[in-house]
C-alpha cells in the first residue's frame, strides 16, 4: 500500500543527504546544540526527522540518564557481590534468586509529572508501565505497592488529584489482577505542584524462564505484540509536524497516554505462555519511549543490526508519521524476538489469547538500526548511539545555602511539651495529622486478595506473599521514604528511608535481601539539587553496603520542581526480603492479653 | 421543566479500550459490518422551570465544564431538549 | 476419583486461580474451562469466577455472556447442572438470564474490599452445608455489586427463599434488600458478590468460612445428583 | 461512513448514584437551578460505507438489543447521525 500523502515530503535518509543545510528543531526538541553536532558526527550528515526525533528521545534525561549516570555507578561499585543476583541495575528489573528453582524480578519507578496532569491515566499507566518491566523480565507480576506524595491534604488541587491517582491505580491494579500489598501516602505542601506517584511491582519466575532483551541471531524476526499504536504522549516531538498538518491537529496531540488493563492482563497472559514455550529470543517492554527506546535497546544489547518496515506497525490512526510512530507512547505492547520458524507458534498464541501481534523486521548482521516506511529508508544509524552512548554530564553541585539554616534548627532546641496539658496537646495535634491518618480510604480501594496468596498487606509495615504453596516460602516488601528527612540530609535521609524499609521487611520475620529505590528530586540544572542527588545516592550506596544488601535497580525522577522550588528531595526505598515459612510471619497487632511487651534498639 | 442533554465524549486520538472491546465483540453475536464504536457518557441536565434558555444553555455550559467533562481527554456538546420528543433533537 | 468442577477463564479472569485453589482445598478436581471452546471436559458443575471479564467494559458480564462456553452452560444449567457464579460470574449469570435482577455501580461509587457478615440460607446446591441463617465472614471486593430488581421479582425471591446470602451489620454497596447472592427456582445455579475463594484459609483470607460453598456442591454431587 | 447513536439510559426507578453526586457537587461549583441529573451512554457506532441505512438502524438496534442496553435496567434510543453535523440531530 502506498500512501502519497505521508509518502509527500517524507525526510528519507536520502533527502537528509541532499539537504544537508535545512535548518531543524533541535533546541525545540530538548537537544543542545553539541548534542546535534555529535549526531552529526555519528550519522556523517544530519538526522532525518524520524532520526532526530528518537535522538531527542533516547538522549533525554529520562531515557539516557544523563544527569544521574555519573553517581549511579556508586551502587554498582559499593553493592555486596551477590550470587542470587541474576540480573541487576542496567536490566529492566533486577532479578534475584529466592530457592534453587525460583527468582523474584521488583523495581520501582515514578509516574509523577503525567500522574498530576491526568491523575486517574497518569496513575493507571504507572501501573502499567512498571508491570511490563517485571513481565519483560520473564516474571510473572504477582502484586504492586504504591508510595505516593501529595500537597498539602486540605488544597484543593490535591483533592483533584488525590482521588484520581488512587482510583487510577485502583482500577489498573484491579484489573489486573495483582493484589496491592503497601505503599505510602505523605501530604507535605513541597509536593503541591509536583505529586509524587512511585509504583512498584513484583513478579515471580522460575529461575530457567529469565529473559533477555537482546534482539540476537541474525534473521529472527521482531514481532510488536499489544495494542495498536495512536498518537499517545507524542506531545514532545510535535514541533516535527510536517506541513500536511494544520494548526488543530497539532494541537489535538495527546500528551497524555489512556491505560487499558484489560489489554495489559492479555500482553501479560500471551507473554507467560510464549515464555514457558521457550518460543521468544529476546524482549522488551515499550514504556515510556515507545518503539523507540524498544528497537534501539534491543539491537544494541545483540551489538547486531536490525531492519523495521515501520509501516507494518498497526496504528489507531492512519495518518500517523514515522517519527510519530516512533515516538508514540501508547501502552499495553511488548516487543519480541523470535525465530522465523516459530513465528506461526507465537502468532497462533497471540490470536489465542485475542491479542495483535505483527512481525514488523528481522534482526540483520549490518550493525545498524534501519527502518523504512512504505520502501524508504527513513532511519538508519547505528543502535548503541541511541541506547547506550547518550550524552553523560558532570553537572555542577552546590551545597544548598540554607544548609547552615536548617542543620542549626536541632531537635533539642525546639520547644518541648513539658506539662501533661501541653502533652495531651501535643499527642491531639499527632492525631490530627493528615499524615498520620487512617489510609482506609485509600487501601479499601485496593483489592489485596486477588491470587490467594497475600499473607499480610495495608496496614501492615511490610507486603508479605506466600510463593510455594507447599513449603510456605515466601517474601516480603516494603517501601519507605521520608522527604523532610532527606531535606535535612540528604544522605543520612537515604539511608533512613533504607533503614526504616530493611526493618518493616524484618520484623515480619523475614531476610533482607535487595533493594530497589526511585529517586525524586528537583531539577539537575539546579547545583544544589544535584548536591541533594548525589549525597542521597552515596548515603544509600554506603547503607547497602553496610547492610550487605544490593541495589538491584530503580528509576530517577528529576525536574520535580514549580519554577524554582523543588521538592524535598525524596528518594523511596523497597527492601525485598525472603521468609522461609510465611506461617512463621509475625504481624503488627498485640497478640493475646498478658503478652509483654519490650522495646528494642535505642 | 427544561432539560439540557451534554454528549461526552473522548477526543478522537484518545484510545477508547471500551468502544474497542464493543467493536471486536459484536461480530461473535452475529452484527456485522461495525468498522468502530466510541462510547461516551450522555448526561441530562434537569432545570428548574424558571429559568429561560439561555440561562440554562449558560449554566450547564459551566457544569460541563467544570465537572462533567474532563477537558485533558474529552469534549462535549450541549443542546436543550424538547421536553416529550426524545427523538426530534435540534440544536 | 473426587468430583470434577469447571472454572471458566474468560479473557480478564482474575480469580480463576484462587477458585482451583478453593475446589482443591475442599477436595474437587478443578478443571479449566475456556471462553472460546464450549467442551464442558466432564465436569460435573462450573463455577464461574470474579475477575473483569472483558474489562467490565460496557457493563460488567456483558460481553462474556457471548462466550461459547456460555452457550453450554446456559443449555446444562437448564438440565440442572450445578453453576456458582461469584461476582463477575454474578454478574454473567445476571446478563446471561440465568438469574433475574442486575448489579450496577455501589451506592457510594467506588471499588471497596472488606470482610463482609453474611446470613447464609441452606437451600442452594452450594450452600446446603451452612446452617440456615448461619453467620460466615466473606470478604467482597468490588465497584458494581449492587443488587437490584423490580419489586415483584424481590418479592418473588423471598417468598421462595431464593436469597442465598445477605448482607450483616451493614451493606457494602446499597444493594436492594441487602442482597448478597441469589439462586434460581431449581436451586442448582447461584450467584453471590462475596468471594468465597478468598476464605478458604484464615493465613490468606479473613476466615475459611467460604470452603463450605464448595463443600457443599461436592457432597451433593458425591450423592449423585446428576 | 454511516453512524448511528445509540442512547443508553438507566431506567427512572433505577437509583443513579453518579447522576445523584453531580446534582450535589453541582451548588458547590457555584452552578444553581439544576433539579436533577441522569448519567447514561452514548454509543457511537460506525458502519462501512456500503450499507444503506434502513440496514445500518436494522443492525444497530440488534446490536442495541442484545448488547449496548440491559433491559433489566435500561432503556435505549438511537438514531442515524448525519456526518459533519453532530449538533443538528433528527430521528
Ligand atoms: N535510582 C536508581 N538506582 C538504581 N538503579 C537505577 C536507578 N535509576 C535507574 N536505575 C537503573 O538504570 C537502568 C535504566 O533505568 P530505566 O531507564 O528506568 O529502565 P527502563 O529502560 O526500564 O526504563 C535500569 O536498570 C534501572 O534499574
Amino acid at each position: 500500500m502506498t500512501n502519497v500523502e505521508t509518502t509527500d515530503g517524507l525526510d528519507t535518509v536520502e533527502r537528509a543527504v541532499k539537504t544537508a543545510d535545512e535548518a531543524q528543531p533541535y533546541a525545540e526538541l530538548g537537544l543542545k546544540t553539541d548534542e546535534y553536532e555529535r549526531i552529526h558526527e555519528i550519522l556523517k550528515r544530519r538526522p532525518t526527522q524520524a532520526e532526530l526525533a528518537m535522538y531527542s528521545i533516547m538522549w533525554s534525561e529520562h531515557c539516557s540518564y544523563k544527569s544521574s549516570r555519573v553517581h549511579l555507578r556508586k551502587f554498582a561499585e559499593k553493592n555486596p557481590s551477590s550470587p542470587h543476583m541474576l540480573a541487576g541495575i542496567g536490566e529492566n528489573a533486577g532479578v534475584i534468586a529466592v530457592s534453587d528453582e525460583l527468582a523474584v524480578s521488583f523495581k520501582v519507578e515514578s509516574h509523577n509529572h503525567p500522574s498530576f496532569v491526568e491523575p486517574h491515566q497518569g496513575a493507571a499507566t504507572g501501573v502499567g508501565g512498571i508491570v511490563r518491566d517485571i513481565l519483560a523480565m520473564g516474571a510473572r507480576p504477582v502484586a504492586i505497592m504504591d508510595p505516593l506524595r501529595f500537597g498539602a491534604a486540605d488544597h484543593p488541587d490535591t483533592a483533584r488529584v488525590l482521588p484520581g491517582v488512587v482510583e487510577g491505580i485502583s482500577h489498573y491494579g484491579n484489573c489486573l489482577g495483582l493484589p496491592n500489598i503497601g505503599g505510602e501516602v505523605v501530604f507535605d505542601p513541597c509536593y503541591q505542584g509536583n505529586p509524587l506517584v512511585n509504583a512498584l511491582c513484583v513478579g515471580v519466575l522460575p529461575t530457567k524462564r529469565l529473559q533477555n532483551m537482546a534482539a540476537s541471531g541474525v534473521g529472527n524476526v521482531v514481532v510488536l505484540l499489544g495494542a495498536k499504536t495512536g498518537r499517545d504522549g507524542i506531545g514532545g516531538v510535535s514541533v516535527l509536524a510536517s506541513a500536511t498538518f494544520d494548526e488543530d491537529a497539532a494541537e489535538s496531540r495527546p500528551s497524555v497516554q489512556v491505560g487499558d488493563p484489560f489489554t495489559e492482563k492479555l500482553l501479560i497472559e500471551s507473554c507467560l505462555e510464549l515464555f514457558d514455550a521457550g518460543l521468544v529470543t529476546g524482549v522488551q517492554d515499550l514504556g515510556g519511549a515507545g518503539l523507540t527506546c524498544a528497537l534501539s535497546e534491543t539491537a544494541a544489547a545483540a551489538k547486531l543490526g536490525m531492519h523495521v518496515d515501520l509501516e507494518r506497525v498497526p496504528l489507531r490512526e492512519a495518518s500517523m508519521e514515522p517519527h510519530e510512530v516512533l515516538a508514540s507512547e501508547s501502552q499495553e505492547r511488548m516487543l519480541l524476538i523470535v525465530e522465523p520458524r516459530v513465528l506461526p507458534e507465537v502468532l497462533e498464541v497471540a490470536r489465542k489469547w485475542g491479542v495483535l501481534a505483527t512481525a514488523i523486521g528481522e534482526v540483520t548482521d549490518s550493525g545498524r538500526l534501519v527502518i523504512d516506511w512504505h520502501g524508504e529508508t527513513v532511519v538508519d544509524c547505528p543502535p548503541a548511539s541511541l541506547a547506550d552512548e547518550g550524552p553523560v554530564y558532570e553537572r555542577p553541585m552546590r551545597e544548598p545555602a540554607d544548609a547552615a539554616l536548617v542543620a542549626v534548627d536541632r531537635a533539642e532546641t525546639l520547644p518541648r511539651p513539658a506539662t501533661g496539658d501541653e502533652l495531651r496537646a501535643t499527642v491531639l495535634r499527632l492525631l490530627g495529622s493528615p499524615n498520620l491518618c487512617d489510609r482506609h480510604w485509600v487501601t479499601e480501594q485496593y483489592d489485596h486478595l486477588v491470587r490467594g496468596n497475600t499473607v499480610l498487606a495495608q496496614p501492615e509495615d511490610a507486603g508479605v506473599l506466600r510463593l510455594d504453596e507447599n513449603t510456605g516460602m515466601g517474601i516480603a516488601i516494603s517501601t519507605d521514604g521520608n522527604g523532610r528527612y532527606a531535606k535535612l540530609d540528604p544522605y543520612t535521609g537515604a539511608q533512613l528511608a533504607l533503614a526504616e524499609a530493611y526493618r518493616n521487611v524484618a520484623v515480619t520475620g523475614a531476610t533482607p535481601i535487595a533493594v530497589t529505590d526511585c529517586l525524586n528530586f528537583g531539577s539537575p540544572e539546579d547545583p544544589e539539587v544535584m548536591w541533594q542527588f548525589a549525597r542521597a545516592v552515596e548515603g544509600l550506596a554506603e547503607g547497602c553496603s553496610q547492610l550487605g544488601i544490593p541495589v538491584t535497580g530503580g528509576n530517577v525522577s528529576f525536574y520535580n520542581q514549580t519554577g524554582m522550588e523543588a521538592i524535598h528531595p525524596t528518594p523511596v526505598v523497597g527492601v525485598l526480603g525472603v521468609l522461609d515459612d510465611v506461617n512463621r510471619r509475625v504481624g503488627m497487632g498485640l497478640g493475646t492479653d498478658g503478652d509483654i511487651l519490650i522495646q528494642l534498639g535505642a | 421543566m427544561a432539560r439540557v442533554v451534554v454528549d461526552v465524549m473522548l477526543k478522537p486520538e484518545i484510545l477508547d479500550p471500551q468502544g474497542e472491546a464493543v467493536v471486536n465483540a459484536l461480530p461473535r453475536l452475529g452484527v456485522a459490518g461495525v468498522s468502530g464504536v466510541r462510547i461516551g457518557k450522555r448526561i441530562e441536565l434537569e432545570f428548574s422551570d424558571d429559568l429561560d434558555e439561555a440561562t440554562v444553555l449558560e449554566r450547564a455550559n459551566e457544569a460541563a465544564d467544570k465537572l462533567l467533562a474532563n477537558p485533558v481527554i474529552e469534549t462535549y456538546t450541549l443542546r436543550v431538549e424538547t421536553p416529550h420528543a426524545v427523538n426530534a433533537e435540534s440544536a | 476419583m473426587s468430583a470434577r468442577i469447571g472454572v471458566v477463564t474468560f479473557p480478564g479472569s482474575l480469580d480463576d486461580v484462587d477458585t482451583h485453589r478453593a475446589i482443591a482445598r475442599a477436595g474437587g478436581t478443578p478443571v479449566p474451562l475456556w471462553h472460546d471452546d464450549s467442551a464442558l471436559r466432564g465436569v460435573a458443575a462450573i463455577v464461574l469466577p470474579g475477575g473483569f471479564s472483558y474489562g467490565d467494559y460496557l457493563r460488567c458480564g456483558a460481553i462474556a455472556r457471548f462466550s461459547a462456553v456460555m452457550e453450554t452452560i446456559v443449555e446444562v444449567a437448564a438440565e440442572g447442572m450445578p453453576i456458582l457464579g461469584i461476582c463477575n460470574g454474578f454478574q454473567v449469570l445476571c446478563e446471561s438470564h440465568l438469574l433475574p435482577g442486575a448489579l450496577v455501580r455501589n451506592k457510594h461509587r467506588r471499588y471497596r474490599i472488606g470482610h463482609q457478615p453474611l446470613a447464609m440460607s441452606n437451600d442452594s446446591a452450594w450452600t446446603s452445608g451452612y446452617e440456615s441463617g448461619q453467620r460466615a465472614v466473606i470478604p467482597v471486593k468490588h465497584g458494581e455489586g449492587c443488587y437490584v430488581a423490580d419489586e415483584a421479582t424481590l418479592d418473588e425471591l423471598e417468598s421462595s427463599g431464593r436469597v442465598v446470602a445477605r448482607y450483616l451489620d451493614g451493606n457494602p454497596n446499597g444493594s436492594m434488600r441487602d442482597i448478597a447472592g441469589i439462586r434460581n427456582a431449581a436451586g442448582n445455579v447461584v450467584g453471590m458478590m462475596p468471594h468465597p475463594e478468598h476464605a478458604i484459609d484464615p493465613l490468606t483470607g479473613s476466615s475459611s468460612d467460604g470452603l463450605t460453598i464448595f463443600s457443599s456442591v461436592l457432597k451433593q454431587l458425591g450423592v449423585g445428583t446428576r
